[in-house]
């Protein structure tokens, strides 16, 4: 590169600047600070007027830095470096100055101690300046297919979208038949609707669909590369298959806690999870007269502090169909918080009542205790609100626990190089604000692998994480940060801790 | 227990893995042409019997590892090193694990149980019956790593009491000032402390990278600190406390109490010991839950 | 200006994320503070070298501010965790050396944090103030003939 | 699919748009997703910035991350993005067309202020002699009548008040004009009219978002006529250190400093004479805001009055049990009765039954806090006429086939996500936002990309 000619240009901003610092007295400086070719003060840089003066600067006195000494470049950066660009100067040949929210706003009384400050960013800036160097953004391809792990409804939403968008996508699922938790559940709230009427045109679809290349009985088993270009390779019994993606959904689910030793799990046949009560409820609906149904079955307890967030629907759904089953039934859900949130939920929870389902609130300090000779036949709880103690009779007791990370989780984040959180599933990049996106480019993830859901959010999830998937490979290519760190071999000593700490597995 | 038969038992295993080809070298010590003692490279069986092993082995030769590092040939022919290491050498046998400077298959440890180095170790004519003061305040009688344990293990109830920093800390800021920038001022920049450092194993130096302008051609006391300080950090949880830079300094600066001081403040502020493990520094770690600083 | 009252040079690393918004939230706010300290953005508390830390107090700056995201809140994930591992234990060592420790605050603010940018610039400044120069061989800066 | 086949009944010329209404952090989110798919995206916002709901925030559960802090690079890189046109101060007038193609007419107000001259330096708001209330900050202060809604807004541009300008108003007609007097980039422009920008688009997102319920209408809280009964949102710009007190948490009625706070849920909502949905969110926010208040003055006693604790997201229940471990917040369920007021300390006096003990109390405490219903955003009706599509019985837009379609509106080519279309809290907006986009893209896009291949 040669020699720097660097260009100053001050902006008054009215009198925002120009009215406490000596605009004129510090251009005069900055003429004679080293490499400096050009100074000129601007009303206001910004304006149509001052950009136009700016490109003009840098042609006249063949400028190949320029130093914009204005506001704040959270804002006005782009437009700056933009302008350099199409003056035909590389944009990172751009420095920003702010001697305005950093200086004549924070000293307004003080002119001259202002005036001084700006001088001092100024020369600062100015020697910045002259280090620069031209920076190019690299770009490389992406490959039009995805890969989506777990078939799902979460997995099958997300693949059908993209290949509907038109992208290639491989499907793999771990089990035979795709379909996932909904192959084993009866019906879905609050439409009440038949779990696998509503799956069956998805599974039908996603198989027949000409841009879904389905893998079932596999599981990934190798993941290399990059956003762009990943290197899959899936096996099946033993057989491996190898081919490249552009990005990757992850959307292998969870599972569901097994209350051993809760409850008189395991010890009285009629002591069941939602889970079996689903398979009941579809193959011989029992027929029951008194029935109780728990919630927080290994949940909000100090060893599993989280609410699962979809148990308590899946409760007052079950309750309902009980009731249905038997109007006369007693039906009990005993519950410590009732988490039906938002519009749906809160008003089929009315429908529950309605249909005669009972709610009892217990807490943990007095759980509630299941009583019986060979199984279940009485269930004592305290009636916290009431301040009593209930015997219920029941020929059904039901659990409701929660979701679980899936035991593969941990492979899985190995595989991906991707994070799990303290509560055993993935780690998303901003809990708030990037809620399917992994701090890695290019792979995301959706439903219940994130964290419990029901259909609809994991729905929700899957067009999201769709959505983040298709963007770099509707765009073509991913732009590197041009600015990014490096590796001097030579004086690089190979001790690792770069690898070890960057959260982003960019090494 | 004698130093004699500690010192037979390090030559006879010598012979054996040298006997064996289950290494290529065998690092000790040896006594100089003026009877000090100086460390050794032994290469042949035949001059195994010049390996010494007394009070005056002070040398950390840890530090000739990373000169030998990529030597060690490929799986298949992998040439081991044998190390001799006294307890507070084994700890950086670890710092050197966990920043991949060597392998741990690449070497093969003798460490020696350890009561302790004089003063003036290293030096002709110089030795002394005192225990150098940083053997006086250690606890580590018995290596933290290695393949043969030569000795009798002790644990004796020693705890730092870091008496060596009582009276700096004590005196007001600006005469602690005073006194470093004194110490500084003499430094002559030989660079003899960065080259015993078995921490100090960058290819080159930060402080002599020719775009860093950390030391010019000036010299001044401005830029003896700068690489003073920036070096003591730089060994932040990391120095072992062998003292290796303070015994080679040729203006006899007291290098040790800097290093020393930052140990005390890492083991206060993250309960760490450089060494103790093969691990990451607690300046590369996250905080943990509930740690917080500034605190 | 009077040449017997010293005017310290203070230099205010600030994060990209947080603390440079904050500083901007202070300037859009027009809260005052004292001048004598020049805002460098860096794009993470992390990436603050020690080794600057240590060049600047030894060659005539007179207080180092390094201002970072709140913990959680590090755009990077994690550095300012290390940023404030980092910094707490220079401050010792540059104790040590005689260095005050106030000379060295490691702080975070966020870019609602305006307020907060403007008391500690504010009482940093004041305190080096009252600690005076760091090393004597302070080079006066030419100001501009106005 | 169902929409699949009825899409196809369309012209194959699907328009490359999206017209977004309300820049909220769901439409923001929205936009920038579509406009990185490479459709084109017309963002139409109400008021003078983009930003919406969340940018009144002070900070966000479960990390109590600060809100703007992680809002404004969203707002700068969405306003920055070359297929997103921002059309702030400006509504939706008139739809026409179907999916695929539809025509939209968006009627920008005029700001009085030149868009491309403004460079938002603010001059003409310090010499604005109007202070009208700020309801940016929920009304707890005054701001000029040319004005930028917060210091972050996007676009950085000036907007003049026109009900209150003197000079608009007639009030002052020969004096004023103090802004143009000042403004030395002329930017001040008092020909500005009401104009109509014709758009073709391909598929619409709505996300307007919600409204505060007016708690004022449970009379027994004494909202609006106790001074030291407030809402959620007026508390978060309380606390917000770029809020009204400098994020100082002083109450109304003496500006001292609180030390007993009582959050009261539920206030408006799953309460049939009102709204008898639950809101979602305010189990949490309440939490955050009790958090906050201790963290403020870890003197303070926060007390949280609930009916269920529903805290079902993502390290929520971790940050209701830190909530009481580490910030002293106590939990007391039950709903208060009513509120009176102590009419020496105008402290509010809380009558409250703790369903758990079942015993009536009564708290006096210096502040409280109405975590009142949030409700669909007043104009939700007349922007549904509009776009002929069907709300729900309490005005959230109808999505008929939520389960498999959560975005879905009754009309095709019509999406919604965020509030409007039902309670969540933020991730949960961000993602149907983001879900929306690929809605969108399948309506859209398909065409294109299967030229591509």
């Amino acid at each position: 590169m040669s020699e720097p000619r660097v260009g100053v240009f001050v902006c008054h901003c009215g009198t925002n600047i120009g009215g406490v610092v000596d605009v004129p007295a510090v251009v005069e400086y900055a003429r004679a600070l080293p490499y400096v070719a050009h100074v000129e003060g601007n009303l206001y840089s910004c304006s149509v007027d001052g950009l136009s003066s700016l490109k003009q600067g840098i042609h006249e006195h063949r400028l190949n830095r320029v130093v914009v000494a204005s506001c704040t470049p959270r804002t006005h950066e782009p437009l700056f470096k933009d302008a350099c660009e199409q003056a035909g100067l590389n944009r990172y040949l751009f420095e920003f100055v702010n001697i305005r929210e950093h200086c004549s706003w924070v000293h307004s009384h003080e002119g001259d101690v202002a005036t001084v400050k700006a001088i001092r960013l100024i020369r600062m800036g100015v020697a910045k300046a002259c280090l620069l160097e031209p920076q190019d953004e690299a770009e490389s391809g992406v490959i039009p297919e995805a890969l989506v792990i777990g078939g799902g409804i979460a997995g099958m939403t997300a693949a059908l979208n993209l290949a509907r968008q038109g992208f290639h996508v491989h499907l793999v699922e771990k089990e035979a038949q795709l379909g996932g938790r909904l192959l084993q559940i009866n019906r879905l709230c609050p439409t009440d609707i038949e779990a696998y009427d509503l799956i069956k045109p998805i599974i039908q679809e996603v198989e027949d669909h000409g841009r879904i290349t389905l893998h079932v009985s596999s599981m990934v088993h190798e993941v290399s590369g990059y956003v762009g270009n990943f290197q899959i390779t899936v096996a099946e019994d033993g057989e491996k298959q190898s081919f490249d993606v552009g990005t990757i959904v992850v959307a292998t689910g969870a599972d569901v806690l097994q209350p051993v030793g809760l409850y008189g799990y395991g010890q009285f046949p009629n002591v069941l999870t939602q889970l079996e009560l689903e398979d009941r409820l579809k193959a011989e609906p029992p027929l029951i007269t008194g029935a109780v149904l728990i919630n927080c079955v290994g949940s909000r307890i100090p060893e599993r502090p989280y609410c699962s967030r979809v148990c308590c629907m899946t409760s007052l759904k079950n309750a309902i169909q009980l009731k249905k089953l038997n109007p006369d039934a007693q039906v009990y859900v005993l519950h410590r918080d009732l988490l039906t949130y938002g519009v749906e939920f809160e008003r089929y929870y009315r429908r529950a009542m309605k249909a005669g389902v009972r709610f009892l609130r217990y807490n943990l300090e007095n759980p509630p205790q299941i009583v019986g000779r060979g199984r279940a036949e009485n269930v004592v709880v305290w009636d916290a609100l009431r301040g009593r103690e209930l015997h219920l009779p029941v020929d059904l007791v039901v659990l409701s626990t929660p979701l679980v990370p899936a035991s593969d989780n941990e492979r899985i984040s190995r595989l991906l190089k991707v994070p799990l959180g303290e509560s055993g599933f993935f780690l998303e990049a901003h809990i708030k604000l990037r809620p399917v996106e992994f701090a890695t480019d290019g792979i995301f993830v959706c439903g219940t692998t994130r964290w419990s859901a029901d259909v609809s959010e994991s729905i929700s999830q899957a067009y999201a994480a769709s959505t983040k998937a298709a963007i770099p490979m509707r765009m073509g290519v991913v732009t590197a940060e041009a600015i990014t760190a490096y590796s001097e071999p030579s004086f690089c000593t190979g001790c690792g801790t770069c690898v070890v700490t960057c959260p982003f597995n960019a090494i | 227990m004698t130093e004699f038969t500690l010192q037979d038992q390090i030559r006879d295993r010598a012979k054996q893995l040298l006997a064996s080809e289950q290494v290529k070298c065998v690092i000790g010590y040896e006594h100089g042409s003026r009877g000090q003692v100086r460390p050794a490279f032994i290469h042949q069986i035949n001059d195994v019997d010049s390996l010494v092993w007394n009070q005056g082995c002070t040398h950390n030769l840890v530090t000739y590892l990373r000169d030998i590092k990529g030597t060690f040939g490929s799986d298949e022919h992998l040439q081991r090193v044998a190390i001799i290491v006294k307890p507070c050498d084994s700890r950086a046998l670890n710092v050197l694990l966990a920043e991949k400077q060597i392998e741990r298959e690449h070497i093969y440890v003798i460490g020696v149980v350890c009561t302790g180095i004089v003063e003036g170790a290293g030096y002709a004519g110089q030795s002394s019956d005192k225990l150098q003061t940083r053997c006086v305040r250690c606890s580590d009688r018995v290596p933290v790593i290695y393949d043969l344990l030569v000795g009798e293990p002790t644990h004796p109830e020693i705890t730092d009491d870091y008496v060596d920093l009582t009276e700096l800390e004590a005196m007001p800021p600006a005469e602690r000032a005073a006194f470093w920038l004194k110490q500084y001022e003499r430094c002559i920049l030989c660079y003899a402390c960065r080259q015993v450092c078995p921490g100090c194993y960058c290819s080159t130096c930060m402080f002599e990278r020719d775009d860093s302008l950390w030391v010019g051609i000036a010299a001044g006391v401005k830029e003896k600190e700068a690489f003073h300080l920036g070096r003591a950090y730089h060994l932040a949880a990391r120095c072992i406390g062998c003292d290796e830079c303070e015994r080679v300094c040729p203006m006899e600066l007291p290098l040790s109490l800097l290093n020393h001081k930052l140990a005390k403040e890492v083991q206060r502020l993250f309960h760490y010991c450089a060494g103790d493990e093969p691990s990451q520094s607690p300046l590369a770690t996250m905080l943990a839950e509930g740690e917080e600083f500034p605190a | 200006m009077s040449e017997h009252t010293f005017q310290p040079r203070i230099i205010a690393f600030c994060c990209n994320w947080c603390s440079y918004a904050g500083a901007d939230l202070a300037g859009v706010s027009r809260l005052q503070m004292p001048a004598d300290f020049n805002i460098i953005r860096v794009m993470c508390s992390a990436r603050v070298a020690p080794e600057w830390i240590i060049k600047a107090l030894l060659n005539g700056i007179d207080g180092v501010m390094v201002l970072g995201c709140h913990i959680g809140d590090c755009h990077y994930i994690s550095g300012n965790h290390r940023a404030a591992k980092r910094f707490v234990l220079l401050k010792e060592m540059l104790a040590f050396v005689g260095v005050h420790p106030d000379r060295l605050l490691v702080d975070w603010v966020s870019a609602s944090e305006g307020r907060k940018f403007q008391t500690l610039v504010t009482e940093f400044s004041k305190r080096v103030k009252e600690l005076g120069p760091c090393r004597e061989w302070q080079v006066e800066i030419q100001t501009p003939q106005r | 699919m169902r929409y699949e086949r009825r899409y196809e009944e369309y012209e194959p010329e699907m328009k490359q748009s999206v017209l977004v209404i309300g820049a909220g952090i769901a439409g923001i989110q929205a936009s920038i997703d579509l406009a990185q798919m490479g459709l084109q995206v017309y963002l139409v916002e109400r008021s003078p910035s983009i930003g919406g709901r969340m940018a009144q925030l002070d900070k966000t559960f479960p990390t109590n991350d600060c809100a703007i802090c992680i809002l404004a690079p969203k707002m700068i890189e969405c306003a920055n993005h070359e297929n997103v046109h921002l059309l702030t101060y400006s509504e939706v007038a008139a739809i026409e067309g179907h999916a695929g193609n539809f025509r939209v007419n968006v009627r920008k107000k005029p700001r009085y202020v030149d868009p491309d001259r403004c460079t938002g330096c603010g001059e003409c708001v310090e010499k604005c002699p109007r202070r009208v209330s700020d309801e940016f900050n929920l009304n707890l202060n005054r701001r000029r009548a040319i004005y930028i809604p917060f210091p972050q807004a996007v676009p950085r541009v000036m907007t003049v008040d026109a009900e209150h300008c003197l000079y608009l108003t007639d009030l002052d007609k020969d004096r004023c004009r103090l802004c143009e007097e000042v403004c030395q980039a002329g930017a001040i422009n008092w020909e500005q009219q009401e104009e109509i920008v014709e758009l073709d688009i391909g598929a619409i997102v709505i996300a307007t978002g919600f409204d505060p319920y007016d708690a004022s209408e449970l009379e027994e809280y004494g909202f609006g006529r106790i001074q030291n009964v407030i809402n959620g949102l007026q508390y978060e710009r309380l606390v917000s250190a770029s809020g009204p007190t400098g994020g100082e948490l002083l109450r109304p009625s003496d500006g001292a400093h609180p030390h007993t706070v009582a959050f009261i849920q539920c206030v408006g909502s799953r309460d049939m004479n009102h709204n008898p949905y639950c809101s979602s969110v305010c189990c949490m926010f309440a939490t955050k805001e009790a958090i906050l208040a201790n963290e403020h003055d870890p003197e303070l006693k926060p007390y949280i009055f609930y009916t269920d604790l529903r805290a079902g997201g993502k390290r929520f229940q971790e940050y209701i049990t830190r909530a009481e471990d580490e910030y002293q917040v106590t939990y007391i369920r039950g709903r208060p009765g009513n509120i009176g007021e102590n009419p020496e300390t105008g402290n509010p006096v809380v009558r409250y039954e703790d369903t758990t003990a079942r015993q009536v109390h009564e708290m006096e405490v210096d502040l409280v806090v109405l975590c009142q219903a949030l409700v669909p955003r007043h104009g939700q009706q007349e922007i549904a006429k509009v776009l002929g599509i069907v709300l729900d019985e309490y005005g959230f837009v109808h999505t008929p086939e939520r389960l498999l379609y959560p975005v879905d509106t009754s009309v095709p080519g019509i999406f919604a996500c965020g509030y409007c279309q039902s309670p969540q809290d933020i991730p949960d907006s961000v993602t149907q936002a983001s879900g929306t986009a690929a809605r969108v893209a399948e309506l859209l896009c398909r065409e294109e990309m299967e030229h591509k291949l």
